[in-house]
């Protein structure tokens, strides 16, 4: 049953009109766009490439959030899914299963390639790849949460990107932390631990809070 | 056996009691219909029964996993076919019978067909056919004729006795008379929520008024 | 006179920062109350006669 | 008879109507005596005139985080007990506390300009502070959005639940980022050393003063949250019929 909805949602995201692959394609663009504004200099782009790498993988996560649940929520299907024998806390975490699926793992694939576009040591690029691994799902429970939230408004899109934002600090603190102590040698264990903590403790509670949010907008 | 049973319900709409005091019970085989003037809380009190707001005040008894709801919307997603719509749906509810479903709603020519390329009366056809593969005993439906031909809704009046004959039971709220036998009809005129302060307010609108 | 060194401006500006912001919401509390105040009276007043 | 009896809207309106005018006397009072008396004080031998910009940031850093812990208990209150007061009071609270974070975070930056030589500098706790008062706006900004008031206050608690843990959360991946320069505890001005007299009585009095003051704004602004519900609500009635 739940397979059923992560199919469903993956086959949506994929075909026509899905928007699969913005994100990467936007990931890009950010990437190409921080030389021109800080000079093409290794010096330069070298110490901000983990930044910018985690900060560009943040925008373009938040790019597909609001699709999470509003399409459902005005064709209807919200509703027959509220009634269905999955409970809303299982559909909140198969949606942002699948939101990671389509707009995470293709930034992580594309993270090394970005990685050399800003020169980020060699040495780097294993711990930017697992840092976006492990912090990246709480991107998108995170968004949901946000998305639940927005979903019946109408111009619920900046609002949710201001109301998500901030819960992202913590996630980019960590994940930044890793990447960069990675590039200059030192022990990237401890932020590791603290991103992991942080994806496990969202994937675990916060679906109870989106499908509060998702009742609330339902009645 | 009785599939459902309300007793003093009231519901909410806009923070404010929209009907109240309304008591039925439905059994197997059985139909009814809400009637009543715009604006009293039809939705409101079909929403509250399939579950998807909670009541102000009252009972609602039904067996688990027992209620299949459908509104004007139709669920469905226009980048898939009509036979992907619903097998979407019958996994999800665990139900079956897609073959059936797309027969009795006269489907089947158009199986391969993405949604999108429907008429609007041939997708409220595949949005009812999305309640006989839930196979779900008890069918809610607001308005379900909707921008349906009088062919289509004779179809649809054949599906509802179909499932009632089965064994089902239907809670809807329509103006067309679908020329079924087992139906009762309820008027929530009467049920019209009084003003008043209330021991325990619906939402901001009453607690303040 | 009120001694306040080579941070007289850094300190004024404080001052003059806060005692802005702090007016403002106290501005803003009161007018918006005025207004429902009287928004309330005119409405119980059509309702009530 | 409990204590919830005076969550009910009547109840509230009568007894908060009542003790108003004291709290403002209260809180103008000790405002400006706490306000003024700070600015009197003589110059520190070490930071000179800036020590006097202790008397608003402190009180102003301390009220904006009392007032999202007050916020995330009156939401808590409305998700449990459904107290519509509650509900309210958690909206009226908001901007206050974001004018009181914005007032820390000015006279923060402020003070740091002579001090650090730089109008803004990502110190943890002004950092930290910034952050808060992004989770204002977003709250702020959230109730905004809703039209209908019982989804507003419902999804608004919701959200000031998961904000308080992810502002807590942020306070620590932020130390962790950048160790900082603050002053330590804001009660001394030297390390390991108590804070004189001479400035430490006009400190509790302006503290009070930002309390008071809260709580006086806080009532004001219940109260127009009030009126304004039961405008919109006689205006529901009529048009129902």
């Amino acid at each position: 049953m739940v397979l059923a909805l992560l199919k469903r949602d993956l086959a949506l995201a994929t075909r026509a009109g899905g928007g699969f692959g913005l994100a990467v394609a936007f990931f890009l663009i950010l990437c190409a766009l921080v030389p021109f504004g800080v000079g093409p200099d290794t010096g330069a782009l070298r110490p901000i490439g983990p930044g910018i790498l985690w900060v560009g993988a943040l925008l373009a996560c938040l790019l597909s959030l609001d699709r999470i649940f509003a399409l459902d929520h005005e064709d209807g299907s919200m509703d027959l899914l509220a009634t269905a024998p999955i409970p809303l806390e299982g559909v909140v975490a198969v949606k942002a299963l699948a939101h990671w699926i389509t707009s995470g793992l293709p930034l992580i694939v594309a993270a090394p390639v970005f990685g050399l576009l800003l020169h980020l040591p060699g040495a780097a690029t294993p711990w930017l790849i697992a840092s976006l691994l492990v912090g990246t799902p709480a991107l998108s429970m995170l968004g949901a949460f946000g998305a639940a939230i927005t979903v019946g408004l109408r111009r619920g899109g900046l609002l949710l990107s201001l109301l998500v934002l901030p819960l992202y600090i913590p996630t980019l603190i960590f994940g930044t932390e890793v990447v960069r102590r990675g590039a200059e040698g030192g022990d990237p264990a401890t932020p590791m631990l603290f991103l992991a903590g942080i994806t496990a403790g969202v994937i675990a509670l916060v679906p109870f809070a989106a499908a509060a949010a998702l009742r609330v907008n339902l009645r | 056996m009785s599939l459902l049973t309300v007793q003093d319900l009231a519901v909410a709409r806009g923070g404010m009691r929209a009907v109240e005091g309304v008591t039925f019970s439905l059994a197997a085989g059985q139909a009814l219909i809400l009637r009543g003037p715009n604006g009293i809380g039809k939705t409101t009190l079909l929403r509250t029964i399939a579950g998807l707001q909670p009541p102000v005040q009252g009972r609602i008894a039904m067996p688990d996993d027992a209620v299949a709801y459908a509104a004007h919307a139709d669920g469905l997603k226009t980048a898939l076919t009509v036979t992907e719509n619903l097998r979407f749906w019958a996994e999800i509810f665990g139900g079956g019978g897609l073959d059936a479903a797309m027969s009795a709603m006269d489907l089947r020519g158009l199986a391969d067909r993405p949604a999108a390329a429907l008429s609007a009366g041939q997708k409220r056809r595949l949005g009812l056919a999305r309640l006989l593969v839930t196979g779900r005993k008890l069918w809610i439906l607001d308005e379900p004729t909707v921008s349906l031909d009088t062919a289509s809704v004779a179809r649809f009046a054949t599906a509802v006795r179909d499932h009632l004959a089965a064994g089902g039971a239907a809670l809807m709220a329509t103006h067309i008379d679908l020329g079924l036998d087992e139906v009762e009809v309820l008027d929530l005129t009467p049920r019209r929520a009084k003003p008043g302060v209330p021991t325990r307010p619906a939402g901001f609108n009453e607690a303040f008024a | 006179m009120i001694e306040l060194g080579k941070y007289a401006g850094t300190v004024l500006a404080a001052y003059g920062v806060s005692v802005l912001l702090l007016a403002g919401i106290v501005w803003h509390s009161v007018a918006a109350n005025a207004r429902a105040r009287n928004d309330l009276h005119r409405q119980e007043g059509r309702t009530n006669g | 008879m409990s204590i919830w009896e005076y969550a009910n809207p009547v109840k509230f309106m009568r007894l908060s109507g009542a003790i108003l005018p004291w709290v403002v006397v209260g809180a103008v009072l000790c405002t400006v005596g706490g306000v003024v008396w700070g600015f009197l004080t003589p110059l520190d031998y070490k930071q000179g005139a800036t020590v006097k910009i202790v008397f608003l940031h402190v009180p102003a850093a301390m009220m904006a985080i009392n007032i999202w812990v007050m916020m995330l208990v009156t939401s808590l209150i409305w998700l449990i007990r459904r107290h519509h007061v509650s509900a309210l009071a958690a909206k009226a609270a908001a901007p206050v506390g974001a004018v009181m974070t914005l007032i820390a975070l000015a006279t923060g930056a402020i003070w740091g300009q002579p001090m650090w030589g730089s109008w803004w500098e990502w110190d943890p706790r002004l950092t930290s502070f910034l952050i808060l008062f992004l989770f204002y706006v977003g709250y702020i900004a959230l109730w905004s959005a809703i039209e209908d008031p019982d989804s507003a206050a419902d999804l608004t608690g919701v959200l000031c639940l998961v904000g308080s843990v992810f502002a807590l959360l942020s306070r620590y991946a932020v130390l962790f980022w950048n160790q900082g320069l603050h002053q330590g505890a804001s009660l001394s001005v030297a390390p390991g050393e108590r804070m004189s007299a001479v400035y430490r009585y006009p400190l509790y009095l302006s503290m009070l003063g930002f309390l008071l003051l809260f709580l006086a704004l806080l009532l004001i602004r219940t109260r127009t949250e009030i009126r304004r519900r039961r405008l919109a609500a006689l205006q529901a009635r009529e048009i129902r019929g």
